[in-house]
């Protein structure tokens, strides 16, 4: 290893702390003064970026192999429990810590034009540095708890910035409810952290990790619970079935704060996670069979949801979901690579997207705050023929879109069919079937969102517009908007070429990419995942090079593209000859599709088998148990003393006959027993 | 002689007694009871307890009766002849246990009498020859007693000044 | 350390800080009725100030009892005014002379009738808590725990609501209820030591040294222990709870759940553990109290969340919170035992500072119902800012006190008893689940009630209350360090000491020379304090004699 | 004359209990305690022969809070009486239950 010093590590971390502070004094005392806001919220990230650049110039010259580990202080030393606050540069960790800090200062941003009018605008910029700073923390503790303050912060701030606008009582529920559902996954991440610590005796990344192989029996039930206990915290972070329900009510935030926390940074923490704790997860097949089942049952099912939904943040959101199902199951059949990989490029695409989305809705606001139209800003009914007004915003969304949707040589078409294919290639050893499935689902998905994303670029930009009389006023984003659109749309674009796979830069046409290198993050985060591969390759054996289905790596990348591009014209050509009305004039969905529209009822059916009982057991127990027999009982106890003081009282008979016999017979008692009978 | 007249003023006591505890007029049971204290004070003189027996004549057959007797007359109890005894239940059940108090209190004494007890003390035969019938107690009183002497000094005036207060008619 | 030294600090300090606040009760109750608050406000101030050196002057590495000192008192009876200070009680004592400054502060406006007698009573009451966590003479012990229940008692049914003698009664009778047991149990210790010894001594470090059989340490145990979770209060000894806090005047409120509670949890590490180690390791007992908190943690807060009573959610949050100090305690290890420590600093800290906020808004809108509010963020920005971080510190968000204590409580659990500990663990859902709703139903949605329409910020004096508590919670969530130090080797010891003497019998007293009974822990800088405590068994023995010719005397 | 007087006293005692029980008239209660209070002073007294001076003097000191006793006593007679119009028993019984 060279020698490598990381530059100011510590002050990525703190920057975006000091915004904070900044922007929430000015928030608390000056409300009305933008410019300093309008300044440090971006300034403070940006600045944090050009550090972490600095940072991974660094360390791609230095082929790290250890992480480098700064201790600050000593956070929780009790005992052999020695926790310290400090942060860990490795190769995933700068990365994560590039996308949080790039994709974070372009949204800051394009926030500063989005939110602009806006009363809250310090305590938004407030609350978005502390989430960057609370990210930074995820991404670069070095230890669980550190990791973990970082978790639960991101969940804070996105439970702030969700009810940002917390007059409206929908709002503030949706960030109560992103915070309680949170809540139960970092219930079980602290599980995990228990049981980690009471089996390896360290919770810091590289002692938990180097000793884990030596620790664990493979495939033992210890570690398979670890596993699942660190996914249940994925499950809740990363929106996976059963835990998904607070993401889409999530986009009750502003725009950015969808883009940033709920698509590109907060939501991949899961990912993240497991990424990290990838040794742990490769020593349980059976967790991660469970971690593939999950994702890929989240690919389809929130994909399906998505193919209605009229509110294009809401398609969106279901997308988002469906993504991160696409990741999960990435880490979860021990591709790594592949899942980060994807986790980068959805971070562009969908930042991109969502704030593509964000400049329709903040030109539909205006439109039809002008014409004082009582019409939704969000729902796509509503829109339509919007490439005329925002031609720029048109052509970037499409990028976005294209690029989610897997067409080569953008973005996603790289990292989705890597994933795609890995769960083709890890289909042996003992869940064969199992990963077969997960592959065919997943495929499934992938052409399910390219019909959703173009349903909703047709709905949004196509055909006439329907806007009603507030039609005329939609004007083009400002530049401070749409500049950050078009350097994500050229990441969209190219942000997939990093890691190509082999088998595709093979191929004649697909593998033109001129000048990156072949599998280049596969290289890069090898010392990080290098354990777990071993563990993979010891245990299960190499990757197929052949799919269950016969065809290699190329051959199915090819043909998903294929599909991909024939869903995608046939969408177009099919809806653009549909005739269309406001949302106010549509009438509602009908059959299958009500069902897919309403989600599947699943709201319905947390709120019925969980969210009730629990309200109305916590009431009975108020009601029954606690007033009703413990206070009860407590009083009760009160009132046999009266009841008996009560019996005691009546031998006060006021007679003084009475007290006089009571004398002489007490006194006679008393001689008795001093001379007897 | 000295038994005989004994004899005679323990029987006036105990009759006094009996006709004091049965009298149904108030002021008849006062005079039984001044006969019993009277006949104590007979027996406390036969007892060498001249001085005792002549402030029991005084202060108690005297004062203290009149003191009673006042009062009976001033709430005008003398006419009510509605008798205050209680019914036979009451008298069986009351007559039962002071007769066993007494059979408890009597065997008691007669066993002490058996143990013919005798304390380190001045007896009184002794002290009046030495500081004649008053010097007797006084020697003690004022000597060793001389704290609760005062004490009961206290106790008395707190007493007056309570009945006064107490029986003074509320303004 | 040196300027500390020059002062002779550590001879007088722990009496200053016990006494001085009841000499300050009478200044207060005898001084002019108009100035009472700032009296009262000046003599907290002092006490504070005097008791912030033991900070720097405690040794952490000493795990014995620092700033020792043992005077006469009742010798007739061995009772002596022992008290000390080890590493259970400094921070203890410290959170009592913090807490209680602001909770004068808190009240200037609220309390509006006898302020003399409120704010002596309230000075009492300091006096009391202090005494109780410095005693190091049982007997002294009980008369101070029982001290604190009178001012506690007018407190409550003097200036409260409007069931506050019911609620000022329930209170006084669960307490003295349980103390009356646990007073037996120290009478049964001081004659079984007598029995033994022939010795009279209500000594914390003489009677520690009686030797029990197991089933003696159950029943003692069980005594101690009522008296101990009744004020803790573990459920089902928890109902008094809610009633005294909803009734209680702001300062009382805060007071009673940011240090009076804490002395129940002070009792299991001080009394239970070391005591009756035989019984407090017993896995029945450790599992029966170890349900019974998993039971306050999970069932008070499902039961608080649906309160309409702002004051009374956050009085069954306070048994959920406790509910952790009874797992981490109970789970006898060190993370657990530190955690608890944790827990309870935190819990008076972040539970103070919500009690003191409701009062703030009790001021302003003359009502604690959760629905009579409803976006207040957007009228008291300041306000709410404050009371969601609190709101969120006390539900144990990391960064803050709350998630140390939480996070180490759980952790030293779940080495020993895993499971306990994951349901224990669901108590982070089910805080989410009580303190959101509220802090929504309050300060988010829209401004719907003229009333709340015009409410002033915080002033200057409720943000002087409240910042202190602010940094403190944040502190200990980002260094707690220096809290965790300062108890450590305390509890180490007191961990090696209920492992070492699990067995029922302890055979130390009698069988071999008995360690130094009398306080051994002499701090070379508690000078004069040493040279009475080493003096102490030549007193006794001189007091004896005297006592015996006084007798013979008598017999003549 | 020892064991007569004893027994005497023990004679006059009894009658003043059973009168305390069997009279309603609040006087006579009085007077009834009178009663046992002298029944006490006669065993002093017989006492004192054998034992010595001191029985006198405690008798002195009885007799002195008899007379005491009996100012207060017959004051608050009375004061109720003022109250009740009457002195029997039965009728002040404000302190029952």
């Amino acid at each position: 290893m060279e020698n490598f010093e990381p530059t100011l590590l510590g002050l990525i971390v703190l920057l975006p702390l000091v915004g904070f502070l900044i922007n929430g004094a000015v928030a608390l005392f000056t409300p009305g003064n933008k410019g300093v806001s309008t300044w440090v919220g971006p300034g403070v990230v940006g600045l944090a970026f050009l550090i972490a650049v600095v940072n991974f110039i660094g360390m791609f010259g230095a082929e790290l192999t250890a992480p480098i580990v700064r201790s600050y202080w000593s956070w929780m030393p009790v005992g052999d429990l020695q926790v310290d606050a400090a942060l860990q540069l490795d190769q995933l960790s700068i990365l994560m810590t590039l996308i949080v800090t790039g994709v974070g200062f372009l949204i800051h941003v394009f926030s500063v034009g989005y939110m602009k009018g806006d009363p809250g605008y310090a305590r938004y910029f407030a609350f978005l540095n502390l989430f960057v700073f609370f990210m930074l923390t995820l991404v670069l503790g070095a230890n669980f708890p550190v990791l973990f303050v970082g978790w639960e912060g991101v969940g804070l701030c996105s439970y702030l910035l969700i009810g940002f606008w917390f007059r409206d009582r929908e709002k503030a529920d949706a960030g109560k409810k992103a915070f309680i559902v949170n809540r139960i996954g970092d219930f079980g991440l602290l599980i995990a952290m228990f049981m980690i610590f009471a089996h390896v005796g360290t919770l810091d990344f590289v002692g938990v990790f180097a000793a884990a192989p030596e620790t664990f029996v493979y495939g033992g039930a210890v570690v398979t619970a670890i596993a699942l206990f660190l996914f249940l915290g994925a499950v809740g972070k990363s929106a996976q079935i059963p835990l998904y329900v607070w993401l889409p009510d999530a986009m009750a935030g502003p725009t950015p704060v969808s883009a940033l926390i709920h698509a590109a940074t907060m939501v991949t923490a899961g990912v993240y996670l497991i990424a990290r704790s990838s040794v742990l997860f490769a020593l349980s097949p059976t967790a991660m069979m469970t971690v593939a089942i999950v994702g890929a049952v989240t690919a389809l099912f929130a994909a399906t949801i998505g193919l209605v939904q009229t509110d294009i943040k809401k398609v969106l959101a279901y997308s988002t979901v469906s993504q991160l199902g696409f990741m999960v199951v990435g880490v979860g059949v021990g591709a790594y690579a592949a899942g980060i990989f994807h986790l980068m490029t959805h971070a562009f695409f969908k930042a991109l997207l969502f704030m593509g989305a964000g400049a329709v809705i903040h030109a539909m606001h205006h439109a039809f705050h002008e014409t004082h139209q009582d019409w939704d800003a969000q729902d796509m009914r509503n829109m339509g023929g919007l490439k005329r007004f925002m031609p720029k915003t048109w052509i970037f969304m499409w990028i976005g879109t294209l690029a989610i949707a897997g067409v080569w040589p953008l973005a996603g078409f790289f990292s989705k069919d890597e994933i795609i294919w890995m769960a083709a290639a890890h289909a042996q050893g003992p869940f064969e079937v199992v990963f077969t499935l997960v592959w065919v689902i997943l495929f499934i998905a992938a052409m399910l969102t390219a019909f959703y994303m173009t349903r909703l670029m047709i709905l949004t930009f196509h055909g006439e517009n329907r806007s009603g009389p507030g039609g005329r006023h939609i004007h083009e984003a400002p530049a401070v908007m749409w500049v950050p659109l078009a350097i994500l749309a050229v990441l969209s674009i190219v942000g997939g070429w990093i890691n190509i796979p082999r088998p595709i830069s093979a191929t004649p046409i697909l593998g033109w990419i001129p000048p990156w290198h072949t599998e280049w993050l596969h290289y890069w985060l090898a010392p990080v995942t290098a354990t777990a591969d071993n563990v993979f390759r010891t245990r299960v054996g190499e990757l197929l090079e052949v799919g269950p289905f016969g065809g290699g790596e190329a051959f199915w990348a090819a043909v998903a593209f294929m599909i991909a591009m024939v869903i995608i014209a046939l969408t177009t050509v099919w809806l653009g000859k549909q005739e269309r009305k406001p949302a106010v004039e549509t009438p509602p969905y009908r059959g299958f599709a009500k069902v897919l529209y309403d989600k599947w009822y699943v709201d319905e059916i947390y709120d019925a088998v969980i969210v009730r009982p629990v309200v109305n057991g916590s009431r009975a127990l108020w009601r029954y148990v606690d007033d009703g027999i413990v206070d009860r009982a407590a009083n009760g106890v009160g009132s046999l003393a009266r009841g008996l003081g009560w019996l005691g009282s009546r031998l006060q008979t006021g007679n003084l006959n009475v007290y006089a016999l009571a004398i002489v017979a007490g006194a006679l008692l008393i001689l008795l027993t001093v001379v007897g009978l | 002689m000295t038994e005989f007249i004994w004899w005679v003023f323990a029987a006036l006591a105990i009759g006094g007694a009996a006709g004091m505890v049965g009298g149904r007029n108030p002021v008849a049971s006062l005079l039984s009871l001044v006969l019993t204290l009277f006949s104590l004070g007979v027996l406390f003189v036969l007892m060498q307890a001249h001085f005792i027996g002549v402030i029991q004549i005084i202060v108690y057959a005297g004062a203290i009766m009149v003191l009673f007797l006042f009062v009976i007359m001033l709430l005008n109890l003398g006419h009510d002849y509605r008798t205050d005894i209680r019914n036979v239940g009451w008298i069986t059940v009351g007559s039962v246990l002071a007769g066993f108090m007494f059979w408890l209190i009597a065997r008691t004494f007669l066993e002490f009498e058996e143990l013919a007890v005798s304390g380190p003390g001045v007896l009184p035969e002794a002290a009046a020859e030495e500081h004649g019938v008053v010097g007797a107690i006084a020697m003690t009183l004022f000597d060793e007693y001389v704290v609760g002497f005062e004490l009961v000094a206290l106790l008395l005036l707190a007493a007056i000044i309570g009945a006064m207060l107490l029986a003074k008619r509320r303004v | 350390m040196a300027f500390l030294d020059t002062i002779g600090y550590a001879s007088w300090a722990v009496h200053f800080i016990l006494w001085t606040p009841l000499v300050g009760m009478a200044v207060v109750m005898f001084g002019p009725a108009e100035r009472a608050k700032e009296l009262a406000l000046g003599i907290a101030l002092l006490v504070f100030a005097v008791s912030v050196p033991l900070w720097f002057a405690f040794n952490p590495a000493d795990g014995g009892f620092q700033f020792t000192a043992a005077v006469p008192w009742i010798t007739d009876w061995g009772i002596y005014y022992r008290v000390g200070i080890d590493g259970i009680s400094v921070l203890l004592i410290l959170l009592t002379t913090l807490i209680m400054p602001l909770a004068i502060l808190g009240s200037f406006r609220y309390i509006v009738e006898r302020e003399r007698t409120f704010y002596g009573m309230m000075l009492l009451l300091q006096t009391g808590i202090i005494g109780a966590f410095v005693a190091l003479d049982l007997f002294l012990f009980f008369v101070f725990w029982e001290l604190m229940l009178v001012p506690m008692y007018f407190i409550i049914g003097v200036w409260g609501g409007e069931r506050r003698i019911y609620a000022a009664i329930k209170f006084f009778l669960f307490t003295a209820v349980g103390s009356l047991l646990m007073l037996v149990a120290i009478l049964y210790l001081f004659f079984k030591y007598r029995m033994l010894t022939g010795d009279l001594s209500f000594a914390y470090l003489d009677l520690l040294n009686v030797p029990l059989t197991f089933t003696e340490q159950v029943w003692l145990f069980s005594a101690f222990a009522l008296a101990f979770v009744i004020k803790v209060p573990i459920f089902p000894f928890h109902t008094w709870l809610p009633d005294a806090h909803v009734e209680a005047p702001t300062p009382g409120s805060v007071v009673l759940a940011a240090v009076l509670l804490k002395l129940g949890s002070y009792g299991f590490l001080r009394f239970l553990l070391p005591y009756f180690p035989a019984a407090a390791t017993d896995a029945t007992i450790v599992l029966v109290l170890m349900v019974l908190g998993l039971i306050g943690i999970t069932y008070a807060a499902w039961v608080a969340a649906v309160q309409p009573d702002a004051k009374k959610l956050v009085a069954y949050t306070s048994v959920a919170h406790m509910g952790f100090v009874v797992l981490g305690v109970f789970a006898l290890t060190l993370q657990g035992v530190q955690g608890a420590i944790i827990v309870m600093l935190s819990h008076g800290a972040s539970t103070g500072a919500l009690f003191l906020l409701l009062g703030m808004l009790y001021e302003r809108r003359h009502t604690r119902t959760i629905a009579d509010f409803g976006g207040l963020a957007s009228v008291m920005p300041v306000f709410a800012t404050i009371f969601v971080f609190t709101a969120l510190a006390s539900i144990g968000l990391p960064g803050t006190s709350g998630f140390i204590g939480e996070f180490l409580t759980l952790l030293g659990a779940f080495q020993t008893h895993p499971w306990i500990a994951l349901i224990g663990a669901t108590g982070v859902i089910f805080a989410a689940y009580y303190m959101l709703p509220m802090v929504q139903r309050m300060w988010y949605n829209e401004v719907d009630k003229p009333e709340n329409r015009n409410l002033p910020d915080l002033s200057r004096r409720e943000l002087t209350v409240l910042v202190p508590l602010v940094v403190v919670m944040l502190w200990m969530g980002v260094y707690p360090k220096p809290f965790l130090e300062r108890t450590e080797q305390t509890v180490v010891e007191l961990l090696e000491g209920v492992e070492r003497n699990r067995a029922p019998v302890r055979p130390r007293l009698g069988a071999s020379p008995p360690p130094p009974m009398e306080v051994v822990t002499v701090d070379d800088r508690a000078m004069p304090a040493a040279v009475e405590t080493s003096n102490t068994g030549d007193v006794v023995a001189e007091l004896t004699e005297a006592g015996r010719e006084g007798e013979a005397r008598h017999g003549d | 004359m020892l064991t007569e007087s004893l027994v005497l006293s023990g004679v006059l005692f009894s009658i003043g209990v059973a009168g305390v029980m069997i009279r309603r008239n609040a006087i006579i209660l009085f007077m009834c305690i009178e009663l046992m209070l002298n029944a006490v002073n006669l065993a002093f007294i017989a006492l004192a022969q054998q034992i010595g001076i001191e029985g006198h003097v405690f008798v002195f000191f009885v007799m002195t809070v008899a007379a005491a006793e009996a100012a207060v006593g017959l004051a608050i007679i009375i004061s109720i009486f003022r109250l009740f119009e009457t002195v029997d028993i039965r009728n002040f019984n404000l302190l029952r239950w």
